[in-house]
């Protein structure tokens, strides 16, 4: 029975994909994207089902539905698993994944490639659910390519702007990079333990056999340049703000609520790896934390400056996704899957709402542009500010008890990492009120025939922002501090006993306190400087100094190129035109010396008979002098 | 010396001779003679050898047919004249040293290889009657005889056709 | 009949078949006429027909001379067909000179 | 019945379509689908534990056996042969060939002799098939290929004397072992013990031969201009098939004939397979022309197959089987796409393509699944031979595996340059058909094998395994 409805579960967003790539067109104006959301609430519907199993009997479910590939020392079956962990994720990503359909449904009205696009989110829902449930790392795997090409299809899904395809091409490769970290590290595991299977590898962990503790750290290393290429972390991290390239709804179901947080699950679920408490481990986790918090932090600050309103949710997504790195690398895995949760419901309003915006702009993106929406779009705004205020970690939004948590957590592990986090999210308060004063405040910035078109979205669009919303309000409760249903929820995850638990005293409240403030300072700056003195930023050409430098992201992109890009072009083209000609004439000049022999042996064979008869003759009385006389002599 | 030894003797002197004017001679229908004559006295040697028939054969192949058809050759293309150019001074000089070289080398080789010792074989047995010979050459040689003839044909043929004028040059 | 070679010796028909042969050799050699050449080979042939018979009657055996018939009548052949190609040559080159002959340069 | 049936029909189909006129290209196809399904019935035979082995004196002196082996290994490669020639067959119905009869008729030859390679168990019998192969493929070339008929011709002279040149070697081994073994039976060659150095000398000779055929850099300047020169069937035959001649010949003959020169020189051979891997990505990043594109992708890949079959670990081993036979779906799709494009705008030049994609959906997405499989995106057949290989290297030493690995991000990178470049982009203004059913049929096919395998490998696994075993049981014995 199980193996029906983990098939339903799986297969269901897959036949959606199939059928609409065969028949999507055939389905009428809006058939495509009906059924699209169909399959994927169909997969929610299941995913609840067992979701509630679960909360009964805390059984995780297991089903192996193939053997896969064979390996010598062992062999990888296509296994699901649905436990704690594995559910909670179903749960948004199917669940959101199912408001953002609907949402597309209207907001893709008008593309001639609906079907196509439905069908790519269905697909990246299937793969998804395959990087989430599958049984061990190389299923995962699996999963964690499948997203990444489905990133690839749909940032690249207006293809006739080739700077999109280039974004396209860049995500997919900086992942690429990144899977091949995950890959060194899954042969390391398989090397060392040979399995791969999540329990499995886990009792072998946890039963103390004798292994190589730092080639276990070296693994749990490469894993996380895997999770670093996936959840854009320094220094992978370039290709998600390219990302917003694809139409909105990808941005707000991929590249914020649910494939950039892969890594974050691809280390939660591996928890029992990632804690082991050796030196080495230790040392990696110190990695990851620092990495997680300077990511926090440079996203944050390029995000101060960015005048795209999609641009600076991205940077604000790969700012958030530090802090859950940071999370994790100090050990509180739980703390940063609430994180996750929570940042999953605003940030995918938060996108949402700016499609919502961008629709009513017909494309516009600048926020220089706009302002003034709040008039024409109360909706949008009301749940836009609804998420900006849970972001910022202002009570009693979700993103207050989830941000809290971290930066509990850090102030007790790591001073500085929890400057560097609490500046991040200073900056981050600031940012989004910016982002929410130059849209919705002020007068309209934009031509007069845009102001003419200017219109609250539709119904569809407006109700998944709408239960975002909500959800984003009253996220936080799944994980009160002090009693935390999500701590003991997961608790059969967390193989090392999990992260003691903060108690609620003077410290803690002086720390909520201080984050608190920290984000009111954030949003009192914005107020001050967009909506008291009303600046606009400036035009791209009058920017100066450290400005300037953020403005253009510390000019990473730039290095990258410099550094990489450029050098492998060059390589490749010094080794077509020179190298390759070079080695070609390497080898046949050999063939040219032979030539030149022969032409000079042909001196010897100049047609003259007398000449052939002088060495025939010669030959013969050679050949038989060798015959009779060699024993003689 | 005896009779036998002296004919010998003269025979070959004839034989070495005519063969070494066969070649010096510049006129080619004098070198068509000597060989005639260096054929015919290779005959005697052959009679010699008490060996008749061959001899006879040998008259007619050679002296009658082989000869025939060089004197034809010659007459046909008007080469008796003494218009050949002497090869090069140090051609005929390496040809001299190699005419002694190879000689030198096959008497080297024959006198390496048996010494013979003692008396001739002389079972008084006829081997080289024609009954004889005719029996061996339709008996064992059966197959080769036959294949003689064929080659001859062929040679026939292959003669005919490359003496022939081609067609091509009539256009 | 006694056997002929109790009076001359075998040795002596060794030494005129080579010399006779080497003669050949130098003909060959010597000469640029195609023609002379040829005659040079049908030299050497005979050479080697002589001591083939010689040696047969040094072993009383006919099977050397039964070779020299067939030795003939491939000498005959070839003669034949030799002729032929150096008429056709004299044809198309109007010369028999061999040192002219050089088509065989690669 | 034994495997020579598969050789007969292949021969038998290149006489009769040499007489069949026009409808030359439909009789060549009924023969290897033919074949497709005697390999079949000959797998099913060999699964039910039947012997399928053929071995008859062909000469005495010297003694030469007509000898023909079908293990498991074998067989899969003769699968692979007799299920891409008919795919490569009806892949050439949509244009137009000229002199048929025997263009296909050689097509067929080339089959029987790649598919004799792959079964013979004589040295001299496989020796003889090695070089046979080598003349259709000439003749395909000159006749049937594209551009200057000159430069076309001194590439395929260039291609035809280097591979031989490079067999010549192998020859002399094989004569050698031929004096030690008094014949060429590959049993009794295994089974020789010889000194280290003859096993160097004679792993040197046959290395000479297959690093040519494969190609493994340095030995690959023949194959991008011959693979731009020759028509796209004889490209397929080519990389689809013919390559993987070198390779398997890798594991059949030189591996288990010198095993202590293969150990080694493991490191080294390791070192020139990634190199190849890594130098061909590279190369393939700035290409022109679109074939050019994919004989590098190929060597890039082949370098990776070498380098797995030169760990001398099943897994290695194994890996580089899985991966031969997937890349041979895959080059031959991708070759395919190249033709398709190629009849539409009569070019293979990157720069005159773009904006296919608006005018040609199927296309789009079936050229872009085969790019996808090429850069072995899991649930592709790709995935799991690389991963196999890369796993196996990694056991030798981790390096191996991380820089060989930069083959997943390098692919990637000249792989969506390339399908940005020729599929996507503004609507380009030179009209372009969507696939014909012909076409289209011929791409869903490979695709579906891709894919197939990509999740359910386990059959190939299960008949290759045995066969590897053994020959790692020869190679590792001593």
């Amino acid at each position: 029975m199980d193996i029906a409805y983990i098939l339903l579960l799986l297969l269901a967003p897959f036949a959606g994909f199939l059928f609409n790539v065969f028949f999507g067109k055939k389905l009428g104006h809006n058939g495509a994207g009906y059924l699209a959301t169909f399959a994927v609430f169909v997969s929610f519907l299941v995913t609840h089902f067992y979701f509630v199993q679960i909360n009964q009997t805390a059984q995780p479910v297991t089903v192996k539905l193939f053997d896969w590939i064979q390996l010598g020392k062992f062999s990888i079956d296509f296994g699901i698993v649905l436990d704690q962990l594995s559910l909670l994720w179903l749960m948004f990503v199917t669940g959101i994944g199912s408001l953002i359909h609907l949402y597309s449904v209207s907001y893709m009205h008008d593309d001639e490639n609906r079907h196509k696009f439905f069908a790519y989110l269905n697909l990246f829902i299937f793969f998804m659910v395959t990087l989430v449930t599958g049984s061990n790392l190389l299923v995962m795997f699996i999963g964690w390519e499948g997203v990444g090409l489905c990133s690839y299809l749909l940032i690249g899904f207006w293809y006739k702007n080739q700077d999109y395809n280039d974004a396209a091409k860049k995500a997919f490769i900086m992942n690429r990079i990144g899977d091949l970290g995950f890959l060194i590290g899954i042969f390391l595991l398989g090397h060392l333990f040979g399995t791969l299977d999540y329990a499995a590898l886990k009792s072998a962990i946890m039963s103390g056999a004798e292994v190589d503790h730092t080639m276990l750290a070296l693994a749990a290393l490469a894993l996380f340049i895997g999770a670093c290429g996936k959840s854009a972390q320094i220094p992978l991290y370039t290709w998600l703000p390219d990302a917003m390239a694809g139409p909105t709804p990808v941005s707000a179901l991929i590249h914020a609520a649910t494939m950039v947080t892969a890594g974050i699950f691809m280390i939660t679920r591996l928890n029992f790896l990632f804690g082991i408490s050796s030196a080495d481990m230790q040392t990696v986790n110190m990695v990851i934390a620092i990495v997680g918090a300077f990511t926090a932090l440079v996203a944050a600050t390029i995000g101060l400056v960015q005048n795209d309103i999609k641009k600076v949710l991205a940077y604000s997504t790969v700012s958030q996704l530090g802090l859950m790195f940071l999370a994790l690398g100090l050990g509180a895995y739980e703390v940063a899957v609430f994180h996750v949760i929570t940042h999953a419901f605003f940030k995918a309003c938060l996108f949402l709402g700016s499609g919502s915006v961008i629709h009513a702009m017909h494309g516009e993106q600048d926020m220089r542009n706009m302002g003034g929406l709040k008039k024409w779009m109360s909706v949008t705004y009301i749940t836009f500010l609804i998420s900006s205020l849970a972001i910022s970690g202002i009570p009693p939004f979700s993103g207050f008890f989830s941000k809290d948590e971290i930066l509990m957590t850090a102030f007790h592990e790591n001073k500085a990492l929890w400057v560097i986090a609490s500046l991040a999210s200073i900056m981050t308060a600031f940012y989004m009120f910016r982002l929410l004063y130059l849209t919705f405040f002020k007068e309209f910035r934009g031509t007069d025939e845009q102001k003419h078109h200017l219109h609250e979205s539709p119904a569809l669009i407006t109700f998944p922002l709408i239960v975002l919303a909500i959800l984003a309000t009253v996220g936080g409760l799944i994980s009160l501090p002090g009693n935390s249903w999500l701590s003991h929820y997961l608790e059969p995850i967390i193989a090392y006993g999990g992260h003691s638990e903060h108690h609620l005293d003077a410290t803690a409240y002086m720390l909520m306190g201080l984050a608190v403030v920290g984000g009111l300072i954030g949003i009192g700056i914005a107020y001050a400087k967009y909506l008291k003195k009303g600046e606009v930023p400036p035009a791209d050409a009058q920017m100066t100094g450290f400005h300037k430098l953020l403005y253009h992201k510390y000019y990473v992109d730039e290095v990258y190129d410099a550094l990489f890009v450029k050098p492998i072009n060059a390589i490749s083209t010094f080794l077509r035109d020179t190298f390759e000609s070079a080695l070609s004439g390497l080898v046949f000049g050999l063939g040219k010396a032979t030539n030149a022999i022969g032409d000079s042996g042909k001196m010897l064979h100049n047609g003259s008979i007398g000449r052939y008869l002088f060495a025939f003759t010669l030959g013969v009385v050679a050949i038989i002098t060798y015959l009779f006389f060699n024993k003689i002599v | 010396m005896s009779t036998v030894l002296l004919i010998f003797c003269i025979l070959s002197a004839i034989t070495l001779a005519t063969a070494f004017l066969t070649i010096f001679t510049k006129q080619p229908i004098h070198s068509a003679i000597y060989l005639v004559l260096c054929f015919v006295s290779v005959a005697g040697h052959y009679l010699l050898f008490n060996a008749q028939f061959l001899a006879v054969v040998h008259i007619i192949v050679y002296s009658g047919a082989i000869m025939i058809l060089f004197l034809f050759t010659v007459m046909l293309m008007n080469l008796n004249k003494e218009d050949e150019v002497h090869k090069p001074r140090v051609t005929r000089l390496a040809a001299g040293i190699i005419f002694i070289l190879t000689s030198l080398v096959l008497l080297a080789v024959f006198i390496q290889t048996k010494p013979i010792v003692g008396p001739y074989d002389e079972t008084g047995v006829d081997y080289q009657s024609i009954k004889v010979l005719g029996q061996v050459l339709l008996n064992e040689y059966m197959v080769p005889f036959e294949f003689a003839s064929v080659l001859l044909l062929v040679a026939m043929i292959g003669a005919v056709l490359l003496s022939k004028r081609e067609k091509t040059e009539k256009n | 009949m006694g056997n002929i070679l109790n009076e001359i010796g075998i040795e002596n028909y060794i030494f005129l078949s080579v010399i006779l042969f080497s003669i050949g050799v130098f003909g060959v050699l010597y000469r640029r006429n195609a023609i002379i050449v040829f005659m040079s080979i049908e030299i050497m042939l005979n050479a080697v027909n002589l001591l083939f018979v010689a040696f047969s009657t040094y072993h009383q055996d006919a099977q050397g001379q039964v070779f020299v018939f067939f030795s003939m009548a491939v000498a005959a052949a070839e003669v034949a067909v030799g002729l032929a190609i150096v008429v056709s040559i004299f044809r198309n080159l109007g010369s028999i000179d061999l040192d002219n002959l050089k088509n065989l340069k690669g | 019945m034994d495997v020579s049936i598969v050789l007969i029909l292949l021969l038998a189909g290149t006489l009769v379509t040499l007489f069949s006129g026009k409808s030359a290209g439909k009789v060549a196809l009924a023969f290897g689908i033919l074949s497709l399904v005697a390999s079949i019935v000959l797998l099913s035979d060999y699964n039910a534990g039947k012997s399928i082995n053929v071995l008859a004196t062909w000469m005495e002196n010297p003694q030469i056996y007509f000898a023909l082996n079908g293990d498991g290994l074998s067989l899969a490669m003769l699968l692979l042969t007799t299920s891409l020639l008919p795919i490569i067959i009806y892949s050439t119905f949509g244009s137009e060939v000229k002199n048929p009869s025997s263009f296909y008729s050689l097509i067929l030859f080339m089959g029987f002799a790649m598919a004799g390679t792959f079964l013979a168990a004589d040295g001299f019998l496989y020796y003889i098939f090695w070089e046979l192969a080598l003349i259709p493929i000439y003749f395909i070339a000159l006749n049937w290929g594209n551009g200057d008929a000159k430069e076309r011709q001194k590439a395929v002279v260039k291609f035809f004397i280097y591979t031989f040149a490079g067999s010549l070697f192998m020859l002399a081994g094989f004569a050698y072992l031929y004096t030690k073994a008094g014949n060429f039976l590959v049993g009794n060659l295994s089974n020789l013990r010889l000194s280290d150095q003859e096993q160097f000398w004679i792993f040197l000779g046959f290395f000479a031969a297959y690093a040519i055929k494969i190609p493994l850099i340095p030995f690959h300047t023949w194959q991008a201009a011959v693979y731009q020169k020759a028509p796209t069937a004889g490209t397929m035959l080519l990389s689809g098939i013919m390559l993987k001649m070198g390779l398997y010949s890798v594991l059949r003959w030189q591996l288990p004939i010198a095993p202590y020169a293969a150990k080694a020189f493991m490191a080294t051979f390791l070192i020139f397979g990634i190199a190849g891997t890594i130098y061909g990505s590279i190369v393939a990043l700035r290409q022109k022309d679109l074939k050019k594109l994919l004989a590098y992708s190929s060597l890039a890949h082949v370098g990776l197959i070498a380098a797995g079959a030169y760990t001398l670990t099943v897994d290695g081993v194994r890996g580089a089987v899985l991966q031969m036979i997937s890349h041979g779906f895959v080059i031959v799709g991708l070759f395919f796409a190249a033709e398709v494009i190629y009849r539409r705008y009569q070019t293979r030049d990157i720069s005159q393509m773009g904006g296919i994609r608006v005018q040609a959906p199927k296309f789009t997405s079936m050229f872009l699944i085969l790019v996808l499989a090429s850069v072995a995106l899991p649930t592709t057949f790709n995935f799991v031979g690389e991963f196999t290989v890369l796993y196996a290297l990694s056991t030798i030493d981790i390096w191996f595996a991380i820089i060989g690995g930069l083959t997943i991000i390098l692919g990637a990178y000249y792989m969506l340059k390339m399908f940005q470049n020729v599929m996507l982009g503004e609507t380009n203004a030179k009209p372009f058909a969507d696939l014909t059913f012909q076409e289209g049929l011929t791409m869903a096919v490979i695709i579906g094998v891709l894919f197939f395998f990509g999740m359910y490998p386990k059959p190939i696994n299960d008949l290759i395994t045995p066969s590897i075993q053994q020959i790692l049981n020869y190679t590792l014995k001593s």
